[in-house]
């Protein structure tokens, strides 16, 4: 269901730090439906779009619009309310809370039970059926009674995407998903974002090239604050730039 | 180590047939003991361990240290002495209204503490309720260091007399249960599940939707009310009002009653005051300066039995290997 | 027996660890003790017990031991009270539970004015005579513009009250105020106000370290060298001794009591500092004078029942090492005769608490306020 | 007479020289904290007290060994800071990594026992301390007095933070100071002796309080509580100068001081809470703090 | 190269509170001698490393520099023995500028690199110089991180995962950096997931799982052994 119709899109972002100006000019849009990949030298400016695109950081100058809004001046916790969901690039889940609690946390909002409290705890329990799917879309049902801290870092990290799915956004923004993991783990990630992005959008960061390989639909290649390519993997890395740039000459 | 990303708290155990028994107990001592000790001073365990709990619920629960509750309990005291002895309310509306009073002020100070944590948070909630011990001291309706005085009891919904000691005493004992009920409520219910993990991992919370700075706000004006409501029964109890109520020693006894019964635990709030103020009751008459004796066990809790009373003997209930960072 | 329990008890509730410790303290307690044994030990045959606490300057924390001196612990009376806030509270606690108290540490007029109880009786010195006293004192000098520096509460404003009444009434004029929360730290800036207000007098309406540090203070400024003078309204001997001849020198202050007047007071003053370490100002000995006097009226009464006591406490003349005539007035007020006395210079004093020149007595009947004119509704 | 805003000249200007006189203890103790804090993430809740200490060890060591103020100057810090010193050895140490909540509140409890303690030994009536012979009497400044001890505080505080602030802001030890804030173990591990620089660290800090309590024995008395409101003050002018920030806490100690004294002009009622005004508004405006860093 | 190891740790066990984690590690390096240990996440690679330091201090065991036990000595002393550390998590001092983080670690013997060549090697870190040094990206905080340990004068270096997170180009850079460190004769001690660079470096291999020490080899013989590789890595 690739379509050719922009979901998000960014236009002349900027973002300058005390005079040092870490994204400049970047014009970006995703298309719905697919993954795409931001890839690029360190320091080029991923994680700071990261940030700008879901306003934990305000652009100096420039436009964002989500679905046809213009989201440039909201907040972050409205960005996600939006369908606008990130992950950090160090994994984020609530240590101290269980596997399922962890999900049920991010079903409330959703669902509308999480101001309420005058309720009991027990009121949540309508939540486990979804909750214990999630968790079973990441293979983790084995697990879902530990505490999130007991978990592998792999398997934190598809805790922390079946979170984010239970807020079932239009669109995940991923930020180096396989970053630390070990190869057992990355081949099992890689299947999940390929799963879930079936009827989403997905924008990641990623420096395993493999995984960019096989996974992406379409990659933007920053460097400096700047895009430097754009276009099908094959493209981008057949461009001599980003050869230079990025991939370094081993690279096949 | 991130500053303000850990917390003092432990988690809290589900509620148990064991426990209902043990709340049963203590509730039928409660009810028992005001034939066996002397009430006032009953009374005044019931009034500070309703402000302890209201306290733990934000430094147990949200991992939020205030160092000014003081401005809550003390505010509503004046609130509630004052709609009673110059306007004449019925004494509950009055403590309800001083409780009223003391969310609001929540609202403010809430407001522009919350912009901060850890102990930036603990820093602006002091000097917030300093400067509103210094406004208690200048406006005229409380009568500067002399307090409000001679607040009368009254009449309880107009029929029953407050002025008997076991009246005062039962209305004192309904009002802190369904305080400490409150609170429990609050913990275990949906808003309670976000507030954990908003002390868990804030960004995350943020990440998924949530305005995070609503559920704290919304949860210090909780604390702070349930602080007024302690204040405002407090007045009404000891017909008096004053500063020291208000001033941020008082904010510093509430924090070593808490931290000395169990930060985070049900019951360690209502233990540890009970203590202190059982300590203060028998140290007044004695040469022992108060004020270093506090700070002797202030320095002993911190030191040696940071879990507080409740906190160590639960954790020696469980006895789970530790062995996190 | 007409004694309850068989025990007279006596509670001393004043403040032994705050700003005001010095003023009273623990060597009330211990001048409560010497008139008892002064007292011969027993009432009627019943034993006498003195019990006492620190109140730490808050009228709640008094009030709740007050509370538990009678409900739990039989407390039959209680002395001292520093403080106004605090004398106020438990005074109006014990009208209502018929209980004696008997003030010597607290200075409002109210406790004999608009808020006296039958059973109140207010010992030692009060805010009018102060203002008659002191204020009278400098008035007379030529002190005809005057500026308040007043502690931030009741007693502040019932000292600046009476004191500009006074003024006024002897052709002064009062030409500003400037209030200071207690136990301010810097009354530069204040004193600096006061001087360009174009005042001769500053009037201290404060007490014991403020009103030190604003002298202190005056004199670095050179308040003093430009020709204005202070008035430390409420300044006794145990101040004088904080603040040091030095800084002290020249102060005109009223006091009921010292220990360098007579021979008796020499007598009682040397006992009383082998006890304490230090000699007594007014409010010591006026504790000692409560409580004796209180012993008497037991005995006089036959019982300790408060109207019968109260009642015996309003006729008998005072009579002891305190005053040789003083008198109570229907609405609680002990009237006495007052002394002016001025500080010494250094260079003039002959020992360690050799401090005062007696300038002048202030009669009882002008110290005090008539009952009448008290507000009391006791004497309508 | 001239007039400015309709207040006397004379009184708008001596307003504005008293505050700068507050402001120097303002700025001096503010920077103590910040150089604790900064360091070893402990907000000093004792620093009041430490401060009491000071100005009790100058009058302590006149009446008892009959030492004086100059001598003072140096031996009053020299002591608190070695009792700071064994409090950070036996107590503080065995805080770190927990969270920083732990060292505010055994501070506070420290603060406790010391004014409790120098209450019950020394009463709270204030003991005297004369300035020394050569800064006595007052400078006619035209429009007003100007003691001449008072000035010299200005200047004396102004030396203490300006070196302080080089000490740390240029100098090697001050780098490591800054990183050891960060990580300590990783500063360990270049092969700096961390724990000895934290225990130096506390003790100057406490040291630097202390000084203060000496250069205000003179002014104040002497008084187990002196410290005590003060430093809830002094809490309130570092967050307004942003935490940690060593230049932060030294200007807003100065410019808070000179605020408080004009308001004492123009609003007196206003004065004993407009830096905690001033304080909410800059939270409001600017959650750092002036000077501050966002985290 | 003398037979007589520089660093030599036998039979070493480490604790993380109550968790043990090491359980007997031996390990040699020889002066001069480039060795990496292999592993999968979790094996206790980084925990080889702390404990080493002395960061971990819960240990039991022999560890011995030039002979020198260093069981005994605290932290710093063990960093001016001469070792130099570059911690996984890169460690740059957010309150210091780039400059002064290159500054900062005291000088542990003579030898270091100036700050010239510094510059040289790392043209970014000049660009950034004076900027705050957590605003570096990640690979440029990783270039800094070395750097500034290389200035010191420590002729041992322990290094954690240097490529992690790192963009193909800057791995490249620092596998050069190694290779001329080597040249200069420093001993290095390496912990990778990335074999194909530490193929470029390592004279030897350390295979680690469970917290102990599985298997050792020389360098060369690494693809070889690509099949053993994978079943305790799960390549
Ligand atoms: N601070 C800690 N507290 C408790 N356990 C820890 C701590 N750090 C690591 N561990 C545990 O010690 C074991 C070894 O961890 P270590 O970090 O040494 O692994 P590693 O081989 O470096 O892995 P990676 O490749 O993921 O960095 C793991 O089981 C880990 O969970
Ligand atoms: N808050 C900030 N202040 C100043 N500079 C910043 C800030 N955040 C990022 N930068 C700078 O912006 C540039 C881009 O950083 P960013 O973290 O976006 O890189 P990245 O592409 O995600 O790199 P990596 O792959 O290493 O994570 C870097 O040079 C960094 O130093
Ligand atoms: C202790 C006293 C100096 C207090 C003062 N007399 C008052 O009435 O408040
Ligand atoms: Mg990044
Ligand atoms: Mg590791």
């Amino acid at each position: 269901m690739v379509s050719t119709q922009p979901i998000l899109s960014a236009t002349g972002l900027t973002m300058e730090f005390r005079g040092f100006v870490a994204v400049k000019d970047v014009t970006l849009s995703v298309n719905e439906g697919t993954i795409h990949a931001l890839i690029g030298p360190n320091g080029a400016g991923k994680t700071t779009v990261f940030n700008l695109l879901t306003k934990f950081l305000t652009p100096t100058r420039g436009q964002i619009s989500f679905r046809g809004n213009d989201i440039t001046g909201l907040k972050p916790a409205e960005v996600a309310r939006l369908g606008l969901v990130r992950s950090f690039q160090i994994s984020a889940v609530f240590p101290h809370l269980t596997v399922l609690d962890n999900v049920r946390v991010a079903l409330q909002r959703p669902k509308n039970l999480a101001t309420q409290f005058w309720l009991p705890f027990s009121s949540l329990s309508v939540l486990d059926d979804r909750a214990l799917e999630l968790i079973d879309a990441v293979n983790l049902s084995a697990y879902a009674h530990l505490t999130a801290s007991e978990l592998s870092y792999g398997r934190k990290r598809a805790l922390e995407i079946a979170t984010t799915l239970a807020l079932d956004p239009a669109m995940l923004l991923l930020d180096e998903p396989m970053a630390g993991m070990g190869h057992e783990d990355i081949g099992r990630i890689a299947d999940l974002i390929r799963r879930v992005a079936k009827n989403r959008t997905v924008l990641m960061v990623e420096h395993n090239l493999n995984v960019v390989a096989d996974l992406c639909d379409r990659v933007t290649v920053l460097a400096r604050g700047e895009i430097l390519s754009d276009g099908s993997y094959a493209t981008v890395s057949a461009d001599p730039r980003v050869r230079e740039a990025y991939m370094g000459t081993e690279h096949e | 180590m991130a500053v303000g990303t850990q917390y003092l708290a432990e988690q809290q155990p589900k509620l148990s047939t064991t426990s209902l028994v043990l709340g049963a107990i203590a509730i039928a001592a409660l009810i028992a003991a005001p034939f066996f000790f002397y009430p006032v001073f009953l009374m005044s365990i019931l009034c500070f361990a309703l402000f302890a709990c209201a306290f733990n619920l934000l430094i147990g629960y949200v991992g939020l240290l205030s160092f000014g509750h003081a401005a809550f309990f003390g505010g509503a005291a004046y609130y509630t002495a004052h709609a009673v002895k110059v306007w004449g309310l019925e004494p509950l509306t009055g403590i309800l209204f001083g409780a009223a009073g003391a969310a609001a002020m929540g609202l403010i100070i809430g407001f522009i503490a919350i912009r901060r944590q850890g102990i930036y948070f603990a820093m602006i909630t002091l000097a917030l309720s300093q400067m509103f011990a210094f406004i208690c001291l200048q406006v005229p309706f409380t009568h500067g260091e002399d307090g409000i005085q001679g607040v009368p009891r009254g009449h309880l919904l107009g029929i029953i007399d407050l002025n008997q000691p076991l009246s005062m005493y039962y209305v004192t004992l309904a009002i802190f249960l369904f305080g400490v009920f409150a609170v429990w409520r609050i913990v275990n219910s949906p808003f309670g599940n976000i507030l954990k993990a908003i002390r868990e991992n804030e960004r995350r919370a943020v990440s998924l939707g949530y305005r995070v700075d609503r559920y704290k706000l919304g949860a210090f004006v909780m604390s702070a009310a349930l602080a007024g409501l302690a204040g405002g029964t407090k007045a009404i109890v000891f017909q008096f009002a004053t500063l020291t109520d208000v001033q941020w020693q008082m904010s510093g006894e509430v924090i070593l009653m808490t931290l000395l019964g169990g930060i985070g635990t049900m019951i360690g709030p209502i233990v540890g005051a009970g203590l202190v103020i059982a300590l203060q009751n028998y140290l007044a008459s004695s040469q022992f300066p108060v004020t270093v004796l506090i700070g002797i066990i202030f320095v002993i809790c911190v030191l040696l039995f940071r879990r507080g009373i409740v906190g160590e003997i639960l954790e020696l209930m469980k006895r789970k290997p530790k062995g996190n960072v | 027996q007409n004694i309850s329990d068989n025990v007279v008890k006596i509670g001393i509730l004043n403040d032994q660890s705050g700003v005001y410790a010095d003023f009273g303290g623990k060597s009330s307690v211990a001048a409560a003790q010497m008139a008892v044994e002064d007292f011969g030990g027993k009432v009627n045959g019943a034993s006498i017990e003195v019990v006492n606490a620190d109140h730490q300057n808050k009228p709640d924390v008094a009030s709740s031991i007050a509370r538990q001196w009678y409900d739990a612990d039989k407390v039959d009376a209680i002395m001292e009270l520093t403080t106004s806030s605090v004398a106020l509270a438990v005074q109006g606690l014990s009208k209502e539970k018929k209980k004696i108290t008997m003030t010597t540490g607290a200075a409002t007029t109210e406790l004999t004015g608009k808020q006296c109880s039958p059973y109140g009786f207010h010992w030692a010195y009060d805010t009018h005579a102060l203002a008659v006293g002191t204020g009278g004192a400098l008035v007379e000098n030529g002190g005809n513009k005057w500026f308040f520096l007043t502690a931030d509460y009741a007693f502040g404003y019932s000292l600046e009250e009476q004191t500009s009444k006074f003024v006024k009434s002897k052709g002064g004029q009062v030409v500003g105020s400037v209030r200071h929360p207690l136990a301010a730290t810097d009354y530069s800036s204040f004193l600096l106000q006061a001087q360009s207000s174009g005042a001769n007098v500053i009037g201290m309406a404060n007490a014991g370290l403020d009103t030190a540090n604003a002298i202190k203070q005056a004199a670095e400024f050179g308040i003093t060298q430009g020709g204005t003078r202070l008035a430390a309204l409420l300044f006794t001997l145990a101040e004088v001794k904080g603040l040091g001849l030095q800084s002290a020198q020249g102060l005109t202050l009223t006091e009921g009591w010292y220990w360098d007047q007579n021979d008796e007071n020499r007598a009682f003053a040397k006992r009383f500092q082998a006890k304490t370490g230090k000699m007594p100002n007014m409010i010591h000995v006026g504790t000692y004078s409560t409580v004796m006097q209180y012993l008497k009226a037991v005995q006089k009464a036959g019982t300790d029942e408060t109207e019968a006591v109260a009642k015996a406490l309003h006729e008998m003349p005072v009579q002891d090492a305190f005053t040789k005539n003083g008198k109570v007035l229907p609405n609680g007020r002990m009237v006495y005769d007052m002394y002016l006395f001025q500080v010494k210079k250094p260079e003039e004093s002959k020992s360690e608490w050799d401090m005062y020149k007696q300038l002048a007595t202030i009669p009882g009947d002008q110290a005090y306020m008539k009952a009448a004119e008290s507000g009391c509704q006791l004497t309508q | 007479m001239s007039t400015i805003f309709g207040i006397p000249a004379p009184a708008l200007y001596g307003q504005i020289l008293i505050g700068l006189i507050n402001g120097s203890f303002y700025a001096m103790l503010s920077l103590g904290l910040a150089v604790i804090f900064g360091l070893l993430r402990v907000i000093n809740f004792a620093h009041g007290a430490q401060y009491m200490l000071g100005a009790f060890a100058a009058y302590l060591l006149l009446t008892y060994a009959g030492i004086g103020y100059w001598p003072s100057l140096f031996l009053a810090p020299l002591l608190v800071g070695a009792v700071a010193i064994v409090i950070e050895r036996f107590m503080l140490r065995r805080l770190y990594g927990l969270d920083p909540l732990y060292g505010l509140l055994l501070t506070f409890g420290l603060a406790l026992i010391f004014e409790g303690a120098f209450r019950h030994w020394f009463g709270a009536a204030g003991k005297p301390y004369a300035p020394p012979a050569q800064l006595t009497g007052a400078m006619n400044l035209g429009f007003m007095f100007m003691p001449i001890y008072r000035g010299w505080v200005v200047v004396a505080s102004l030396f203490v933070c300006i070196g302080t602030w080089l000490l740390i802001e240029k100098t090697r030890l001050g780098a490591y100071l800054r990183a050891a804030t960060e990580n300590a173990t990783l500063v360990q591990a270049f092969g700096v002796n961390v724990p000895l620089l934290l225990t130096l660290t506390y003790g100057l800090g406490a040291a630097l309080a202390a000084l203060a309590g000496v250069l205000a024995a003179p002014i104040y008395q002497v008084s187990p509580l002196m410290g005590t409101n003060l430093i809830i003050i002094v809490f309130a002018v570092v967050v307004v100068g942003g935490m940690g920030s060593i230049l932060g806490a030294i200007v807003t100690g100065y410019v808070l001081g000179v605020l408080e004294g004009l308001t004492k002009v123009f609003y007196p009622e206003a004065s004993s809470i407009v830096i905690f005004v001033i304080m909410a508004i800059v939270l409001l405006v600017r959650p750092a703090g002036l000077f501050g860093r966002e985290e | 190269m003398s037979n007589q190891p520089l660093l030599e740790v036998r039979g070493l066990n480490a604790w993380y509170g109550e968790s043990h984690v090491l359980h007997g590690v031996d390990l040699d390096i020889r002066e001069g001698e480039t060795v990496t240990l292999l592993g999968r996440n979790g094996a206790g690679k980084t925990t080889t490393l702390r404990a080493i330091m002395g960061i971990l201090r819960r240990r039991q065991g022999t560890i011995r520099l030039r002979g020198k036990d260093l069981l005994g000595l605290p932290l710093h002393k063990v960093a001016q023995e001469g070792i130099g550390y570059v911690p996984e998590e890169r460690g740059i001092f957010a309150s210091l500028n780039v400059a002064e983080n290159l500054m900062l670690p005291p000088n542990v013997s003579q030898g270091g690199m100036s700050i010239d060549e510094i510059y040289t090697l790392f043209p970014n870190l000049h660009e950034r110089r004076s900027s705050q040094g957590t605003k570096l990206s990640g690979g440029e905080q990783q270039m800094l991180a070395i750097a500034r340990i290389l200035r010191t004068g420590a002729r041992t270096i322990l290094l954690d995962e240097p490529t992690e997170g790192l963009a193909p180009v800057i791995i490249q850079r620092i596998g050069d950096v190694l290779v001329e460190l080597k040249k200069r004769g420093m001993t290095i001690l390496l912990v990778e997931q990335n074999f194909r660079f530490a193929k470029k470096v390592a004279d030897r291999f350390y295979l680690m799982e469970d917290g102990r020490m599985v298997n050792s080899f020389p360098g060369h013989e690494l693809d070889a052994r690509m099949d053993e590789l994978h079943e305790v890595l799960g390549v």
